[in-house]
């Protein structure tokens, strides 16, 4: 015991346990480090799919071959798909900063599960390697985009089944994570944390555990019935076997679509931990934030059917899906309102996590109201499968969680690493990143409204304008992710040192701990009286 | 646990392991759930098809099964009264005939697997090729459903000698069961799913 | 949005003009009044903030009016949806075919063509047919999308143009290689000028010399059936191996798993065309390809013939 | 760590609960021989439903354990219907 009292004053980043070196850090089971291991993991990923993207922008700068050939493309765009969705922003959120925060947050010492949780990471790695073997083997990188759709995904010679495989692995680390994270709020909250005492970002983790526990294995068995498909033959969705390939799609929806909150929830969590420090002020209509979370979670579990408006389902299904559609767009509209109240008549701290902050509302606008025309029948048709869908989910994928993360990583970053990161260097990377971001989505709009149909290697002349200037934005983007990437890991090494508790001014439980905190977080775990955000 | 310098209090939290352990069942439902779906989209299209692939399935084999995990269940269960009562070796005996049932379990399910694939009732297998589509589904589910239930047997079969074992060695005992309670609700699942699949193949016609 | 032609683009318009301009007008309205905060209550400009009690009446307000409004929303998707989804019962009934990746239509009288000709102010009916993998109709002019679903029956969409002209028609669900290639149009003419080109038995797609060279002939088949999707004309190997230069070549192919030599003859040429898994030409993929038995008639074969011939010279 | 005294059931409780199971599971099979046509599945289904209710009511502990398991598995199986009651309006009306 007096051994681990005196490590629990050194911070986390340094203390040395049973294992040194490398060893100390992957075979850890401190949720903060195994936060930071998931962030490095995801960095380095990001890092290729965000060059597959760049890459495919490139080819698409001009009509015809210019970069390289459709085999080629086809095989990038499903790599990025697998990649950004199943390895960076499913779990993203919550694997890094719910893991490294939850604790913190609601006083614990750690996750309730913390070898569990290791696992988890192991897992993942371990998916994340079976993903890759699919590029090395067999007849060539998968060809199908990340949805597998049936039967395309039986007849291609591609090496299909390690994604799959990969993908249902993924999978696992996700209700692990999922399921550690439900426990951990339910029985590791500090005394005096009543429910409603609790602060968003736990609260949207919580709705998201949910969804992982509750969807995940949907997906788990609907790719598991592929890889037999593919492998034993089975008739399952195959239409020469008597199967029904849109089954297929329902069960790939199922969820894939209550996924979209596992990547934005935790996103609207961060957010509303953001604006209320930044302005000083308690954040607006804290209930109703919490219940639109729960209301989300489970709403958007009925709606898968709007991927599916021109599939060739039943009208009445269709009729169905358009409706529930709608109505879970109300939930996230609260959530606006609530965050612009809360900057009403307070007083607005200019920093870069409330940069962050701000434009991830802005954009976030953009992609719901696109998802309106989306839900819409009558536009849907025309628009499902275009660029306009492209357009739209990365407003959603890559405006909303992206921008939060990115917020988050700015955020708790003195929090995390102990170092400040150079304000100018990040502000600037901020702006660069959001111009070329809008430059090269919102074309993409346009393109989708004239009929460009996405996942298309080559275009018609008549589509030329637009692309060009979505390329260049993608080149701007690129450029300020680079500067937003090498300031972080400069400033996390060589940043100027900070021990200040709390840099921001803020009033939820982590700013409480030591910066950077120790392995056990806390000498004695905090008391709770008073709800979150109260500042007077 | 491990003599690390992470986490020295040493964290035990009953109420939370089996909270955990229900929300893994949940997700089993929900997987298991999913097949259910797919089972109930295939017969509503061919009702047919499934009412003569039934027929083909030897019901009393399944009755036999069905019944036989119905008494592991309560064994499974009264082995946790019984550790909790203190009475080791009565929890030892009750969790030793779960396992043997199990075991039984499975050999049953090799004989009836074993005739239908001599038959060339497999997937992919050409007798059931040249049948029509909805037959081709129904066996393709039957194998797939009951395979992955047949898995976790497999999986509970494992768990019953490690949970054997601690019980033997005392490291589960009257105050520290948790995971012999564990083992048993997982159990009860596996339970759970096959009374669902009993009627689904073996009795609707 | 892009010029229209057909009965269902104003439906589609007016929702569309309808959602945009709420969208607009609460993007404008919010992003406006953020700006506006971030000017007026920026921390130098007023360094104290004023609490704010959480207000139940608000929260409900701003529940209930976007409730209206998405309700509205789906109203209009509604209203302009439904006439897509009840085809008429008496217009032109036209089979698509789809497969990787080329369109085909064929007309109730047996015409077979690579592009859509349609009537003006008529109904056009079409089934909807996927030969190998998911393929998607989609005439972005026209409004109208629907997967076309291998197996599934009674697939249909129908529409009714109501300009004269050339319009696009896209495969819009994902295909494989050539998916972006996957682009066939729409004709439409006047109704006249259509059941002229309808009815007359000769007339094959555009232009048709009255001598017929079935060479000719040969290259609008390939074409129409959309073969050169996979087999190229000059040479590149794309998904199956090149017309050119092969004609009357011994190749080495793979049969029943044995590797043998064949001549790539006519009797060659029309095995690969009706079972085309048969033979399989050395360094490419079985399954790749559907038999064209009933797609492509014996006679049409000699005329194919005739044009690899050519591609020989 | 405070820890409730747990509620231990009886052998004679867990025979009976078995017993109770066997019995409707022959009731099950029973049925079937009976032509009941379209009402088959129905009957099969309640009584697996009352079956599963029996597992997770005593096996499982659920009447004896905190209420939160209770609401729940109740959530998720409700979850679960409502997802297949939605594909529903798919296939019902192709």
């Amino acid at each position: 015991m007096s051994e681990s009292t005196k490590s629990n004053h050194e911070s986390f980043l340094e203390y040395k346990g049973k294992y040194r070196g490398i060893l100390g850090w992957i075979l850890s089971t401190d949720h903060k480090r195994i936060g930071l291991l998931y962030l490095y993991t995801m960095l380095v990923f990001f890092s290729v799919a965000a060059i597959l993207g760049l890459l495919m922008k490139i080819q698409l700068i001009a009509p015809g071959h210019t970069i390289m050939g459709p085999a080629t493309y086809n095989a990038m765009f499903t790599m990025h798909g697998i990649i950004m969705i199943f390895i960076i922003v499913v779990p993203g959120l919550p694997a890094v900063f719910g893991n490294f925060f939850l604790p913190l947050m609601i006083g614990a010492k750690d996750v309730a599960f913390p070898k569990l949780n290791l696992a988890s990471w192991w897992i993942y790695v371990i998916g994340i390697l079976i993903v890759l073997t699919s590029q090395f083997m067999g007849d060539g990188p998968p060809d199908t985009g990340w949805t597998f759709y049936a039967p395309y995904s039986f007849q291609t010679p591609a090496n299909i089944v390690p994604a799959l495989v990969g993908a249902f692995v993924l999978g696992f680390s996700s209700i692990l994570t999922g399921i550690n994270f439900v426990v951990t709020i339910h029985r590791l909250r500090a005394p005096g944390m009543k429910w409603l005492k609790m602060p968003l970002f736990p609260w949207t983790l919580y709705a998201t555990a949910w969804i992982q526990i509750l969807a995940t294995p949907v997906i788990g068995i609907t790719l598991l019935l592929t890889v037999m498909e593919r492998t034993l033959g089975v008739g399952i969705f195959d239409p020469a076997l008597g199967g029904d390939p849109i089954l297929y799609q329902h069960l790939f929806w199922i969820y894939s679509h209550p996924a979209v909150y596992i990547m934005i929830l935790p996103g609207m969590g961060v957010i509303s931990e953001i604006l209320p420090v930044f302005s000083r002020k308690r954040i607006y209509g804290y209930k109703a934030i919490v219940l639109s979370s729960l209301a989300i979670a489970f709403v958007g579990y009925f709606v898968w059917g709007h991927h599916m408006f021109t599939s060739g389902m039943s009208g009445r299904a269709l009729f169905a899906f358009s409706f529930l559609t709608f109505l879970v767009a109300i939930p996230s509209a609260i959530k606006v309102f609530n965050w612009v109240a809360t900057m009403y008549k307070g007083s607005l701290i200019f920093q870069t996590p409330f940069f962050w902050a701000v434009s991830f509302v802005f954009v976030f606008m953009i992609g719901g109201f696109s998802g309106l025309t989306l839900g819409s029948l009558a536009t849907n048709v025309h628009l499902h499968d275009t660029h306009f869908v492209v357009a739209h989910f990365h407003f959603i994928v890559f405006g909303g969680t992206g921008f939060s993360f990115l917020a988050a990583l700015h955020y708790w970053f003195p929090k995390m690493f102990g170092r400040m990161f150079d304000a100018s260097w990040a502000n600037m990377g901020w702006l660069i990143f959001f111009a070329g971001f809008l430059a090269l989505y919102l074309p993409m709009f346009y393109l989708g409204i004239m009929g460009m149909p996405r996942r298309y290697y080559d275009y018609l002349p008549e589509f030329h304008g637009a692309n060009i200037l979505s390329s260049l934005g993608a080149i701007l983007m690129i450029g300020g992710a680079l500067i937003i990437i090498v300031n972080l890991v400069r400033s996390s090494r060589y940043g100027e040192k900070t021990n200040d508790k709390n840099p921001w001014g803020g009033k939820t439980l982590e700013w409480q701990a030591d910066t950077p905190p120790t392995l056990e977080n806390w000498e004695d775990i905090p008391e709770v009286t008073e709800k979150p955000y109260e500042y007077k | 646990m491990e003599k690390n310098a992470e986490h020295t209090h040493v964290h035990r939290d009953d109420e939370g392991d089996k909270l955990g352990m229900w929300l893994f069942i949940f997700t089993e439902l929900l997987l298991f759930g999913m097949l259910f779906l797919v089972y109930a989209v295939y017969r509503y299209r061919n009702p047919v098809a499934f009412q003569l692939g039934g027929e083909e399935l030897d019901v009393f084999l399944g009755t036999l099964n069905t019944v036989l995990l119905l008494v592991s269940s309560a064994t499974v269960a009264m082995s946790i009264s019984a550790i909790q009562k203190g009475l080791k070796k009565h929890a030892l005996v009750f969790l030793g005939i779960t396992l043997l049932i199990a075991v039984v379990f499975l050999v049953n399910k090799y004989f009836e697997w074993g005739a239908k694939i001599e038959y060339g009732f497999y997937p992919g297998g050409e007798a059931l090729l040249e049948l029509g589509h909805g037959t081709i589904l129904f066996f393709g589910l039957y194998y797939v459903m009951t395979g992955i239930h047949a898995l976790h047997i497999l999986i509970g079969i494992g768990l019953f000698i490690y949970v054997f074992q601690q019980i033997r060695a005392d490291k589960i005992h009257s105050t520290d069961y948790i995971w012999l309670e564990n083992t048993g609700l997982y159990w009860h699942l596996v339970d759970l799913i096959w009374i669902f699949l009993f009627p689904l193949f073996y009795l609707i016609h | 949005m892009i010029s229209g032609a057909s009965t269902f683009v104003e439906g589609v318009n007016d929702a569309f003009l309808f959602i945009m301009g709420v969208s607009f007008f609460f993007l404008i309205g919010i992003t406006v009044t953020i700006i506006i905060f971030l000017v007026r209550y920026n921390s130098k400009k007023n360094p104290k903030p004023t609490q704010v009690k959480d207000s139940v009446g608000l929260e409900i307000t701003w529940t209930i009016i976007p409730l209206i409004l998405v309700m509205g929303m789906f109203y209009y998707g509604y209203v302009g949806w439904i006439p897509m989804k009840r085809p008429p019962d008496e217009g032109l009934v036209v089979t698509a075919n789809a497969r990787m990746w080329s369109f085909s239509f064929r007309y109730e009288n047996g015409r077979v063509s690579d592009k859509l000709y349609v009537p003006k102010d008529t109904a056009v009916i079409i089934n909807l047919n996927a030969l190998d993998v998911l393929h998607s109709f989609y005439i972005p002019a026209f409004r109208i999308k629907e997967d076309m679903v291998p197996g599934l029956a009674n697939n249909r969409t129908w529409f009714e143009a109501t300009k004269t002209g050339t319009y696009n028609i896209f495969c819009a669900e994902y295909c494989g290689l050539q998916h972006s290639y996957m682009i066939s149009e729409v004709v439409v003419m006047e109704p006249e000028e259509f059941w002229e080109w309808y009815e007359d038995p000769d007339a094959m797609v555009e232009e048709i010399p009255d001598d017929a060279d079935p060479v000719v002939l040969g290259r609008q088949i390939v074409e129409r059936q959309g073969c050169v999707a996979c087999h190229s004309l000059d040479g590149t190997t794309v998904v199956g191996p090149t017309f050119k230069g092969r004609f009357g070549e011994t190749i080495t192919v793979i049969t029943d798993g044995e590797e043998r030599e064949v001549v790539y003859d006519e009797e060659y040429v029309r095995r690969s065309i009706y079972d085309p898994d048969y033979d399989i030409t050395v360094g490419f993929r079985a399954g790749q390809m559907l038999s064209y038995e009933g797609e492509i008639s014996e006679q049409e074969i000699e005329f194919i013939v005739e044009f690899l011939k050519s591609l020989n010279e | 760590m405070s820890q409730e005294k747990p509620h231990i059931s009886s052998y004679r409780s867990h025979v009976f609960v078995l017993a109770a199971l066997i019995v409707l599971t022959g009731i099950s099979v029973a049925v079937t021989t009976l032509e009941l046509g379209r009402l088959d599945t129905l009957v099969a289904m309640l009584i697996a439903g009352a079956k599963a209710g029996i597992v997770l009511v005593w096996f499982m502990h659920l009447k004896f354990d905190n209420k939160l398991y209770t609401i729940f598995t109740v959530l998720v199986i409700v979850v679960f219907l409502l997802v297949l009651y939605v594909t529903f309006f798919d296939y019902s009306y192709r």
